[in-house]
């Protein structure tokens, strides 16, 4: 596996930690990264005592890479999170509260049992639940901003995440192709975490670098240090400024390590020990609080506090989520279209005759 | 106004949609300045500027765009450049459209417009019929217009509608249909239509088979026989209700269906009546589909691939010595 | 050794061809060092270097890949990770797999294997059961085992065929079945198989199916009735012949499936029964199959969403009241 | 639109118009686009004339870059025409009477009336009969490859081509990367005729050179000038060798015209006049003769000469060709399995028992 190699597209890396990173910014992406971590800790939890049914899929390593798509966005901006985003959601309004219930398929929550895990948002919102067909949702979001264009609204942004192993699917080929030909404002990251499941990066693709996969789709790339908090912080928000002042798509690819399996059944034996030892296997949330506590911008005692705060209101949410009842059959109108009544009967009057 | 095809229906009413609702726009392949392959746009990208554009050769995601333009609000048409091409945007119609609601509780309204059927010389990849593939999925409504009215309020129809509707349009009928002025009336959607009224046999048909059924019922009446003739217009939902009236009429019933016979319309339209009017059968209901091979190129093959007025009308005679 | 579940017997079938014959290879991500998704390759890509090979994550280029290598004389087997995924194929599939032979004189014996079906849990995306979509295309066989031993010798039939198969191996079943030794003796292909013999009524069911089936028999003979259960285990081709010869026994059917009413396996095979098996029927036939909607995530949803032992039993009891 | 600017991939053109382009390689290609041109010709007229059913897609202008592939394949190699290569599928093996056969659907043709047109091959002879949907074949090609690889042949190499617009599918792109990742010897030549069907390439596609996107599947990528015969034949000559020795899969990017509409049925009037007259629009039949004239390798006797055997070949296999019975639907099996006979019966054996 060769790690990327700098890229003409990637232009001057003058702008590494960056001004624009502020305290306060840098501040809240931590956070969240540590209510995203602790969060999928008990969700780890909950699947293995068999409360969480079939599968839990985690972030754990890509929290810095998944929070500064998430932070840099707005309301009015679309944003399709992918597997490994629990703190790029998190960072976009999404709660411990709905992640518990859709996870543990309460009908309180907003996907209300139908779907769970991963396969979470609220659409109307801007916040897209992903399907699992990997590529998918590159043009829907594309989509999202056409529809805003087509309304004269300017200013949004769409983004969106993939693992290096959605790269192969015609799907985001199409996408991107497309966010070129349309010149959308969106921005789409890609955590080359060396690994899709098991696949290596060479039974993937034969390229040194995705990176230069941006030029071929007529869209701007960049890279950032995957596990690095302040040069993701950095590259996507400089990203997410040039989609919306009007410079059109951006790609970003970031190399890492997920410090944990593909979901919680996968021990992940197949990442040589070499690389968990390399430089791409740092935790990001340790190496982002130790910068933090360098440049003075949280003290141990705050990251102390914090760390007990969410670990407080985790238990509480799951404790909270886990009384709630379950969804019940008899309740359901097992009706999958709005026009339609579930006895198939058109809903629209008949006066129109 | 000279007679309209049902062609030209189809371009007036999406020309309607563009001009009473500004949520509407088309994407697909050749649509823009072009017209599009069969000229179903033309003249629209100059009359709405900017909301009739040419897309990259990419089903799956002109579909992904409607689908993300469609949360959003807006009511996008997606012309297929053949219903046969329908299979490179298949995952995002059928896992994403057709899932959405449900999922989530935040309508899909989007239409997929195929131009659908047998033409002599299309082939196996010009001249599919794919209504029973994606009426199958729940979430999906599947037109499937026979004339030149209903295809005009039909996809009117479809565009207002809050779920994905996969508009099957026969090439077909394109040019050989016309009518002398648009309807004013709809039928309520969901509704199927007694094309022709009769009382020995019934025939349910759809799209361009309805023609052939009609052709046959002239036909048979020659030998004394009165045929009637169901027209569904929608394949999903299947009015139930309208064929088991006929075939409480009739007691006898043929389906016919362009489409190959394995888990298609006439075999779902078969199941619903032995399940639900059994009772009403005076003889085994039957059905007539295409032959089970793809469609054939040669004109000859093709003629004898899909069902026709003389096959339609051999059916119905052994029918109804049963 | 010790009970061979279901899921081993697929990996036995898939060592066993390759050991007997060096035209097979496995493509499907990753298959190789992990041994799959399910482990349904475990051990295989060490036993055979070479010849179980990671793919990249593309659907449409897998297939590609298997036929374009069946032409030329291999047999691949591709490994969906889910048959959900397959829809990325499907084009591949249906488009090129399906017509090769009849286009063409080429045959394209390859096997796409699709782990199907529900389990708790697994939501919209990883629940499917795509048999009634293949089935639907002329040129493809749609296998859908039940039992171990099917599963082993019908994989390895699938491979011996010179068709594209499309083989449903059933999730739920994967690990929950399982059999003291491989069969040594294979029913011939094509054929069903009477999995329980009755009197008062015929179940005809597939995969999964057949053992809520089975289970519902055992039901009702406390309330003295005695159910006979046709496993289909091809669902293209339909063994009618069975059926038929079952009905006639019984007088009455229910068709079972896991998969949407509309077109699919219940659909097909009633409307055969009725159309060629009309006089046998002393009462409508029915089906039961999976509610109109994605497969829910949440169990106790998944759990009445699918049909079960006591919805079949239900469903049985009405027939006989029928 | 932009046409492609040089490309750092696309290596030293030292070698145009290099010695390795025989003379009797140019004879026998310019041969063969004058049999492709004229028997398109009269294809055109049995259209017009109605004998042609559907439609007639025709390559002209296309010819130089289409032969050039099907030259250098041989015996034993696979190779998936596309669209517009009538000359390449003449060079592979294809017959005047075949094509003629397929596209008047006659029994007798490779297709026997099931298949027309340009769907048109013998899979077994490694002439693969495309599907329309754009892509498709790249993959396809991959596998041959592969079963070639699975029994130890080596040597053998894969050619396909494809539109720009195709490069726009998912398919085209799966099939690339897969390429790349088996480093297959593979050969994709994409003609760049600046439209797809109507569409114009600012509207496909938004990088300024499709050569660009060779790196990104981590192959090998080379220009020729499209209606240039001996460029074509030097650099796609080049591409099918390096592929052959082993150095993996080969992309070649051509910028051309076609000088005909989409099918028959189109004027083309979309093209502007502006474009048919800059460089792109020269008819590559006109060029490559003037150049063997002006090389001395062909005289214009002999232009003169195989003109009118061309003809009258074409005339004559015409002339036999529609007094050929067409197929006849009672006779066929209306069978699509090999393993079940047209009742759905299985053909196997019931001993197995
Ligand atoms: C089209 C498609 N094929 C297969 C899968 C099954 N699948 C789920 S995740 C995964 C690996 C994804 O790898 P990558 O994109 O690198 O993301 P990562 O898991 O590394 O974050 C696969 C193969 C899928 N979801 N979609
Ligand atoms: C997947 C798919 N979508 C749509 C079509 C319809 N179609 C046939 S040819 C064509 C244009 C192809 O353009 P290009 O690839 O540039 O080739 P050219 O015709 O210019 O040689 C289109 C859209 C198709 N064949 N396949
Ligand atoms: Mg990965
Ligand atoms: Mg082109």
């Amino acid at each position: 596996m060769t790690l990327g190699k700098a890229s003409d597209s990637d232009g001057p890396r003058a702008t590494k930690h960056s001004p624009e990173v502020t305290r306060e910014n840098a501040r809240r992406a931590y956070r969240i990264m540590l209510e995203a971590r602790i969060l999928e800790e008990k969700l780890a939890v909950l699947y293995r005592s068999g409360k969480i049914v079939g599968g839990v899929f985690l972030g754990r390593g890509q929290e810095a890479l998944s929070v500064s798509l998430g932070i840099h966005l707005r309301r009015g901006d679309v944003y399709a999170p992918l597997i490994r985003d629990q703190a790029g959601r998190m960072a976009f309004g999404d709660t411990i509260l709905d992640t518990m219930r859709t996870y543990l398929g309460s009908s309180l929550g907003s996907m209300r049992g139908r779907d769970g895990n991963i396969h979470r948002g609220r659409p109307s919102e801007g916040y897209h639940a992903m399907i699992s067909h990997l590529g998918a949702m590159v043009s829907t979001v594309c989509g999202g901003l056409m529809a805003k264009r087509f309304r004269g609204e300017t200013g949004a942004v769409g983004g969106t995440c993939i693992g290096e192993g959605g790269t192969s699917t015609g799907s985001f080929h199409e996408g991107m192709n497309l966010a070129g030909v349309e010149k959308l404002p969106i921005v789409v990251v890609v955590a080359n975490n060396q690994f899709s499941y098991s696949t290596p990066n060479d039974r993937q693709f034969a390229c040194n670098d995705l990176l230069v996969r941006a030029e071929g789709y007529g869209v701007r790339g960049r890279r950032a240090v995957g596990n690095d908090l302040m040069d993701c912080l950095s590259v996507i928000g400089e990203a997410v400024s040039a989609a919306r002042s009007g410079e059109g798509p951006q790609l970003v690819v970031a190399d890492l390590l997920r410090l944990v399996g593909h979901g919680e059944h996968d021990d992940a034996s197949y990442i040589p020990a070499a690389m968990k030892e390399s430089s791409l296997g740092g935790d990001c949330l340790d190496l982002a609080r130790t910068t933090l506590l360098e440049k003075g911008w949280l003290t141990g005692e705050e990251a102390a506090d914090w760390q007990k705060i969410v670990e407080k209101e985790v238990e509480e949410t799951s404790s909270k989520v886990l009384r709630e009842p379950s969804p019940d059959p008899s309740e359901e109108d097992w009706n999958a279209f709005s026009c339609l009544d579930s006895q198939q009967n058109s809903r629209y009057p008949e006066e129109r005759q | 106004m000279s007679a309209i095809t049902y062609l030209e229906a189809i371009r007036l009413a999406q020309q309607k949609a563009l001009q009473d609702d500004p949520r509407v726009f088309i994407y697909g392949q050749d649509i823009g300045g072009f017209g599009g392959a069969f000229k179903a746009t033309k003249n629209l990208a100059k009359e709405f500027p900017g909301r009739v554009l040419d897309s990259p050769i990419s089903e799956d995601a002109m579909v992904g765009l409607a689908i993300g333009a469609a949360v959003e609000g807006m009511r996008p048409i997606i012309e297929m450049q053949f219903a046969d091409f329908s299979t490179c945007g298949f995952n995002q119609i059928v896992n994403q459209a057709a899932t959405l609601h449900y999922r989530t509780g935040t309508p899909c309204p989007l239409v997929v417009r195929l131009p659908s059927g047998g033409t002599p010389g299309g082939g196996p990849f010009h001249s599919q019929s794919m209504e029973a593939i994606y009426a199958h999925y729940p979430g999906l409504i599947v037109m499937t217009p026979a004339t030149v009215e209903d295809a005009y309020t039909m996809l009117l129809e479809a565009v207002a509608l809050d779920d994905p509707v996969i508009f099957c349009e026969h090439k077909f009928l394109y040019y050989h249909l016309k009518a002398d002025k648009l309807p004013e009336t709809v039928l309520p959607f969901g509704k199927a239509k007694i094309a022709r009224q009769g009382r020995d046999a019934t025939v349910v048909a759809y799209s361009a088979m309805v023609h052939e059924a009609l052709a046959a019922a002239e036909e048979l009446t020659h030998d004394g026989y009165d045929i009637e003739v169901v027209d569904l217009r929608t394949v999903r939902p299947i009015d139930t209700d309208t064929i088991l009236a006929s075939v409480a009429r009739t007691g006898r019933l043929l389906v016919v269906g362009e489409a190959w016979p394995w888990g298609g319309v006439a075999a779902e339209v078969i199941a619903r009546v032995a399940t639900e009017g059994f009772g009403l059968l005076d003889a085994p209901p039957q059905r007539l589909n295409a032959k089970e091979t793809p469609v054939p190129y040669h004109p000859a093959l093709w003629g004898t691939h899909r069902p026709t007025a003389s096959s339609v009308a051999n059916s119905l005679r052994q029918l109804l010595e049963l």
